[in-house]
């Protein structure tokens, strides 16, 4: 039955997939929405194109360090890819991916309709988006001098194209990135787009905080959300906290580049060291926003597919507070060699040594989990199991980091960009990675293959390991961090060119991907509703979730409510499926499938499409402000946003009434159920 | 329900193997490396690496256990081809467990601590009576200054061996790190600011170096430097760096040299004690002292010449290099392209070498 | 109200009483300012100490009666000194590490 | 009075869990949030005032006219009874007062504000220039950061003072609004209470 309802559905998609009409309805409905899913998904497919992006600065800049002396690209263009590539993967990928998945999931995991503020969290996305844009923006705008006195090769005043881009390594460190020693606007680009992509992390976090403290389904107390809900309501407050920090730095820099104060300037009794503080007062919390969310998808993902609930939930739950907690303790374990004082050294020494504690704790429930299971080796399961055991590598090395004489000789070097791939790649991304493969069919009422995902998992597992795994040697043995050539004499010509080649075989790994998805979005199997046997309530709904969510508003009587509707337990323990099940399914779904009443929803705005771009025209302004153009920019800007938001301010605030069947002006009473062609139309 | 296709692959056999072969291909092949940290040349980088290698077994035996269970978790409990298993018991935790794998790991910590925090007391701070060199960072190129002797000289930091030195460093311009991997860790220079950094050489020999923080265009072209002697050696080579320049033969192509050097803008930038004494402000960009230029076995940050031991002329070749064409070898370099001559770089370099 | 607790609201009268309260204590702190610059012997080592208390009492009546927070659920005021602690302890040794603060 | 906003708007379709108006709820977290804001502005202050900027530097602090900033405190600290008032009177369902206090409010701001300029005047007229050494670079950033805040809450005030006079009084609904801004305007002073003590009055 469940299947059927889905055939249905793909038919209809297919069909009115070539309705240009609904087409531009349907883009101009992306543009206004207010729908979480619509904007998880913009936030998603964003994400992801940057991520190519960002993997293709890496492929640039492991192809100019294949062999010693590398001839291919010139230094302002390696300074410039290795912090785009880092900027772009951090803030602009896994930060989005990770508040994609919050938002697609996190009202239908607590059985909710919406999130808390539908608009501000259009905003959220509309600020990010333009954020980016900004910050690539520079490709075309930004300059890059190098510092009175200083000379380019061949006299030119200025580097390519490609290297005007941002160039002070992601952390932006004072004095360099100053304006004397970095002049030009592509720092700015940076700093100023930093901040922007801040303020819309800071708006979501507010919203989901809420969401989650406020809009639980009836019965779902904090001690029964899924540990996902958990770890975005630990990474909202992490975002809360941290946010401001790094908004208050990047502040002063902007005054120090661009008005003259005197923060960070040396000559003038600034103070470097504090720009290093505050930058890792935050940096270092946001290091756990990004992996934490990846944590919460394979707590989900190791039960379901080990058929077992989740071991010791309320110990994960809390090992993730207490990461979270620990996690701001421990900052200046980033500035072991930059001479502050020896006892802080030993105390930040000892901090970060306990987070081993909390995060170890996790990982052995996720073994306890999988541990005694039914383990069924799908993609989600593989890349959640690829996960733990890359993730605890890179674990084990940010501990002999911890250690810190051993670091004054690891910091700066390849070892550190071995330990934190390990983390970022290794952990977050195999751990998103799985989060795809496992919520695809929900979101797309489709199955990615299977077949091309273990392709793409063992090219990236393997590809990973040639790639991040010699680093740990290299960098011990002399490879310097952030350096564009390196001396033949060094000897590392043969560990730079297998990681290299592992490079590669990630990108293949990725591209298996791609094709995987474009595939399987159009031709893929059909998604049964519930098709990995799952235990949270988003599984309650068809496949793909219908616009308003649940039509019934659930109620849930324990954590994993959804499993035990399906499963019980015989005298030994033994899960047993109860004979009911199917029929429960059938019902629930069918239920939330066919509401018999209006509901209301959000509805769409123009505004927070105009804030996002008022405020990308402001920092233009603000950057720009010494030329003609500049202070008008900022006026338009600054009446853009006010505008924007007095305009939402008082907009009406009824809502669209939805009942089972779509209200948009042009479309049919199917029009509820062809969610998944518009989606492919503006989108893909 | 149409559930996907398990899969047929041996899960996880490969990793052991791979991380082997990786290992191998990283650490191997009998390649010199002058700036490896394992192969520590004092006691100072020698108490480092006994701080690292127990905790990096330590750290091996964790990740041994931990991938091991999980090898055997997927091994035994993976469901295969046409052998269902039976529903798994539904455990939801083990307090006695969680307390086990809480203690544990502390105590793990707490053993690694100890030794972390002596060694780091032993070695963060110079002791007394330690001889010092002051170290500044340019863009870049170090600047080392011997405030005892009055010794000012760049890129080489000549030190007597078996002997306690501290570097105090500051920073001209921007952050920058000084790291000799097999001497010590690393310590940044910052302007404004001193910190220290202990170096320790047991044995006479020249130390790698390099520049670890990213310091702007040319980062990768900032490196150092030690070299280590006798006692004897170095108190003669005190001596010498604290006489004037010497003085070409008349008429011959080093005294060519000189003219070019003083007649041209070299004298804006450069300073040779005994040919041209301004006053160091009148200088337009810091630059390093070329009076005893040739004793240096390396310049231009240490880059030049590239080999590994140079000979004679692979050091003229690197000389000519660059003072052809300094910002294409040193993008953003302080030091110009100057359009000499091929003859007039004849000419330098003759007297340049002669400048022992 | 939505807790049910308008009840325990001040009424306009006390919010004028708590202002008068407020005004007292920053007369205090001004007195206070020109004490330590008048009188050495008092020095910073006792005006330091008092000023804080003084201001944090003032923080305290302002956040609790102004911004009701003594009315509302416990969960505002966890956010809220949440937020003041951490500030509080971040900077704190922020400046330590500085060497502006002596705490080691 | 706030929970019939419920049925309007954003925030507050669904039921609420925690039983605290969302909005309120995010203005909650917000606020706490914005000690992080501050702190770090305050952190620079105290961090930079303290450092010696060579003979003949100027500090913030040899400039300060306390009498003058005691009273602007003192303005700021009866603008939150003015908004408190106004508070009270709309739960008392009076509209003319709620007006009027709200204006008040919005007027001691602005009065507190145009001291702020004034300082800053004077300031800059005795050669205190952002750009002078860092700790005036820090004064001027966090005191100017405050200031940014109070006009922002003025702005607010207004909306919600004219949005009263043009449609004869605030709605229950947008009487949650008075509450939101409210709290946002103590808190501005709340900080201005602690930076009024440890940037000003101790030296
Ligand atoms: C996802 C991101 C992420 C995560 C999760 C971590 C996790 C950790 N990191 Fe990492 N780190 C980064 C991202 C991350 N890091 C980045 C990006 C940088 C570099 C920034 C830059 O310079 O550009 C960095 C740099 C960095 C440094 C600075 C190095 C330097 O520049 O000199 C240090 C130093 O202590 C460190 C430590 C740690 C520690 C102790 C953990 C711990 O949380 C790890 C805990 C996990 C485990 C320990 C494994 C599992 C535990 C067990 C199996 C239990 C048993 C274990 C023991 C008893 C040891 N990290
Ligand atoms: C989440 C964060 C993240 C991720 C995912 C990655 C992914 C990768 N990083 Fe990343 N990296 C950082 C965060 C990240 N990095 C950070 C923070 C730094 C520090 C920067 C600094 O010092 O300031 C850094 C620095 C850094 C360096 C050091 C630069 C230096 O110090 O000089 C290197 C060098 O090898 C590197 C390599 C890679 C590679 C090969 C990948 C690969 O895994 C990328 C894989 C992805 C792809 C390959 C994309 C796939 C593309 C396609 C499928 C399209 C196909 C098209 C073609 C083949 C043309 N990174
Ligand atoms: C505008 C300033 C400037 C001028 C003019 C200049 N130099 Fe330099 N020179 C520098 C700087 C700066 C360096 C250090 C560059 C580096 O290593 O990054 C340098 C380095 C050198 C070195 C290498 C020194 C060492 O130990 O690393 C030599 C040799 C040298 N210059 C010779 C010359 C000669 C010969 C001339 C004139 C024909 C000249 N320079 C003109 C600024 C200048
Ligand atoms: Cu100097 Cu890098
Ligand atoms: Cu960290």
């Amino acid at each position: 039955m469940a299947i059927d309802v889905a055939d249905e559905r793909v038919e209809q998609a297919e069909t009115t997939l070539y309705r240009r009409p609904r087409l531009t309805y349907g883009f101009w409905s992306w543009i206004t929405t207010a729908d979480h899913k619509k904007i998880g998904m913009m936030y998603g497919y964003t994400a992801f194109f940057f991520f190519i992006a960002g993997g293709i600065e890496a492929l640039l800049l492991r192809i100019q360090l294949a062999g010693p002396e590398g001839a291919f690209l010139s230094a302002a263009e390696y300074n410039g890819l290795f912090t785009t590539h880092a900027v772009t993967m951090i803030f602009l990928f896994v930060m989005p991916i990770s508040a994609a998945f919050f938002n697609y999931l996190l009202p239908l995991m607590i059985g909710a309709r919406d999130v808390a503020f539908p608009r501000m969290n259009a905003v959220s996305f509309w600020i990010f988006l333009f954020g980016g844009i900004f910050i690539y923006s520079s490709l075309i705008f930004g300059t890059s001098p190098p510092p009175v006195g200083g000379n380019l090769p061949g006299g030119a005043i200025e580097p390519s194209l490609l290297g005007s881009i941002p160039n002070s390594g992601w952390f932006i460190y004072a004095p360099n990135s100053g304006a004397t020693y970095s002049p030009g606007t592509s720092i700015d680009y940076a700093v100023l787009g930093l901040q922007i992509l801040g303020v819309a992390s800071l708006i979501s976090a507010v919203n989901f905080i809420v969401t989650i403290l406020n809009m639980r389904a009836k019965g779902m107390r904090l001690l029964r959300m899924p540990v996902f809900v958990w770890m975005t309501l630990v990474v909202a407050l992490l975002l809360l906290f941290s946010l401001p920090i790094i908004a208050i730095a990047l502040f002063m820099l902007t005054f120090d580049r661009l008005f003259g104060t005197l923060f960070f300037v040396a000559e003038a009794g600034g103070d470097p060291i504090l720009w290093q503080h505050l930058f890792w007062l935050f940096g270092h919390p946001e290091v756990y926003i990004l992996i934490l969310p990846a944590m919460g998808i394979v707590s989900e993902t190791l039960p379901v597919f080990s058929k077992k609930p989740l071991f010791g939930y309320p110990a994960v739950v809390f090992a993730g507070a207490a990461i979270a907690f620990l996690g701001f303790g421990v900052w200046a374990h980033h500035m072991f060699s930059s001479g502050i004082p020896t006892v802080a050294q030993a105390a930040f020494g000892l901090s970060t040594m306990t987070i081993a504690i909390p995060t170890g704790i996790k990982i052995f429930n996720w073994l306890g989990t999988v541990w005694g299971g039914r383990v069924r080796l799908n993609t989600p399961m593989l890349f959640s199991l690829g996960f733990v055991a890359l993730f605890v590598i890179g674990g084990l090395s940010g501990v002999t980091h911890a250690v810190v004489p051993s670091d004054w000789q690891q910091t700066d070097t390849y070892y550190i960009v071995a330990h934190f791939h390990y983390v970022l790649f290794g952990g977050a991304i195999f751990g998103l990675f799985a989060g795809i493969y496992y919520w695809f069919p929900k979101v797309t009422g489709r199955m990615l293959g299977e077949g091309m995902g273990k392709t793409h998992f063992w090219l990236m597992f393997i590809g990973m390991n040639l790639t991040f795994g010699p680093m740990h040697w290299l960098g011990l043995q002399g490879m310097v961090r952030r350096t564009w050539v390196y001396p033949e004499e060094a000897g590392l010509g043969a560990g730079n060119f297998v990681v290299t080649v592992g490079a590669f075989v990630i990108a293949l790994g990725v591209l298996v991907f791609m094709i995987n998805w474009v595939y399987s979005k159009r031709r893929g199997v059909p998604a049964p509703n519930d098709p990995w046997d799952a235990r949270t309530l988003e599984w309650t709904m068809p496949s793909p979730t219908p616009e308003y969510n649940f039509a019934v508003e659930p109620t849930v009587t324990s954590l994993d409510d959804f499993w035990y509707q399906k499963y019980g337990e015989d005298e030994e323990g033994r899960a047993v499926r109860k004979p009911e099940a199917d029929q429960v399914v059938d019902d629930l779904i069918y239920r939330n499938g066919h509401p018999d009443q209006e509901i209301h929803l959000p509805a769409p705005s123009y505004f927070p499409f105009f804030v996002g771009l008022g405020i990308m025209v402001i920092a233009y302004g603000i950057m720009y402000h010494t030329r003609p153009f500049g202070i008008p920019l900022l006026v338009t800007g600054a009446f853009l946003t006010v505008g924007a938001l007095i305009a939402w301010g008082s907009e009406p605030l009824e809502e669209v009434h939805h009942d089972d069947h779509h209200d948009g002006p042009e479309d049919g009473p199917e029009a509820a159920e062809t969610e998944p062609a518009m989606t492919d139309g503006a989108a893909g | 329900m149409n559930r996907p296709r398990r899969s047929d692959l041996p899960l996880f056999k490969r990793l052991p193997l791979l991380l082997l072969a990786v290992g191998l291909l990283g650490s191997c092949g009998r390649v010199e490396q002058p700036l490896n940290s394992f192969d520590s040349q004092g006691p100072i980088a020698e108490r480092i690496n006994d701080l690292f290698w127990p905790v990096f077994w330590g750290a091996t035996v964790i990740f041994v256990l931990v991938q091991g269970a999980l090898l055997l978790a997927v091994f035994l409990f993976r469901e295969r081809k046409g052998k269902e298993r039976p529903e798994p018991k539904q455990i939801a935790g083990n307090t006695r467990l969680e307390l086990i794998w809480t203690v544990v790991p502390t105590l793990i910590l707490a053993a690694i601590a100890v030794p972390t925090i002596t060694t780091l007391f032993d070695l963060a701070e110079c002791p007394a009576g330690a001889m010092e060199i002051e170290v500044i960072g340019h863009q870049w190129w170090f600047e080392f200054r011997y405030p005892d002797s009055g010794v000012v000289t760049a890129n080489v930091m000549v030190i007597p061996e078996d002997t306690e030195v501290c570097a105090k460093m500051t920073s001209d311009d921007v952050l920058h790190n000084f790291w000799i991997p097999k001497l010590a860790g690393k310590r940044y220079l910052v302007p404004g600011q001193e910190t220290e950094q202990r170096l320790y050489a047991e044995q006479p020999g020249e130390y790698w170096g390099h520049c670890a923080e990213f310091c702007g265009l040319s980062h990768a072209r900032m490196r150092a430097r030690v070299e280590a002697m006798t006692q004897a050696d170095f108190e003669a080579w005190t001596t010498e760096q604290l006489m004037p320049a010497a003085t070409p033969a008349p008429g011959s192509e080093a005294e060519r040299g000189q003219e070019i050097f003083l007649a041209g803008t070299c004298v804006g930038c450069h300073i040779i004690d005994g040919v041209n004494n301004p006053d160091p402000e009148t200088l337009t960009v810091p630059a390093p002292d070329l009076t005893h230029f040739a004793s240096r076995s390396v310049f231009a940050g240490a880059t030049l010449p590239a080999q590994l031991s140079p000979t004679d002329a692979d050091w003229e070749a690197g000389l000519r290099l660059w003072l052809t064409d300094p910002p294409t070898w040193k993008p953003g370099s302080f030091m110009p392209e100057l359009g000499l001559t091929a003859d007039e770089i004849d000419a330098l370099v003759a007297y340049l070498s002669s400048l022992e | 109200m939505a807790e049910g607790a308008q009840h325990h609201h001040p009424q306009p009268r006390q919010y004028v009483q708590i202002a008068l309260v407020l005004a007292v204590l920053t007369a205090a702190e001004v007195a206070l300012f020109y004490l330590e610059d008048g009188v050495e012997e008092i020095g910073q080592t006792l005006t330091v100490p008092a000023l804080l208390i003084l201001s944090a009492l003032k923080f305290y009546l302002v956040v609790a009666m102004f911004m009701h927070l003594r009315f509302e659920k416990p969960l505002l005021s966890r956010f809220f000194t949440s937020g003041a602690v951490l500030a509080g302890a971040l900077y704190l040794i922020t400046l330590a590490t500085l060497g502006a603060v002596i705490l080691f | 009075m706030a929970e019939l906003v419920g049925g309007h708007g954003e925030g507050a379709g669904h039921h609420q869990v925690t039983g605290i108006d969302s909005r309120k709820l995010g203005m909650w977290v917000f606020l706490s949030s914005e000690f992080l804001f501050f702190g770090a502005l305050i952190n620079n202050y105290l961090l930079f005032k303290g450092r010696d900027f060579g003979p003949g530097a100027l500090y913030p602090v040899e400039l300060y006219d306390i009498p003058f900033t005691s009273i602007s405190s003192f303005v700021l600290l009866m603008s939150s009874l003015t908004m408190v008032l106004a508070h009270s009177a709309l739960a008392r369902g009076d509209q003319y007062q709620t007006r009027t206090w709200l204006f008040a409010t919005a007027f001691l701001g602005v009065v507190f504000v145009s001291g702020q300029f004034f300082e800053f005047g004077e300031f800059i007229l005795h050669g205190l220039k952002l750009n002078i050494n860092p700790a005036a670079s820090a004064f001027y950033l966090l005191t100017g950061f405050h200031g940014f805040h109070v006009i922002i809450g003025v702005l607010m005030l207004m909306v919600l003072g004219f949005k009263s006079m043009r449609t004869g009084g605030l709605s229950e609904a947008e009487g949650l609004n008075v509450e939101l801004v409210g709290l946002y305007w103590h808190f501005v002073d709340i900080i201005w209470i602690v930076i009024f003590v440890l940037v000003y009055l101790i030296q």
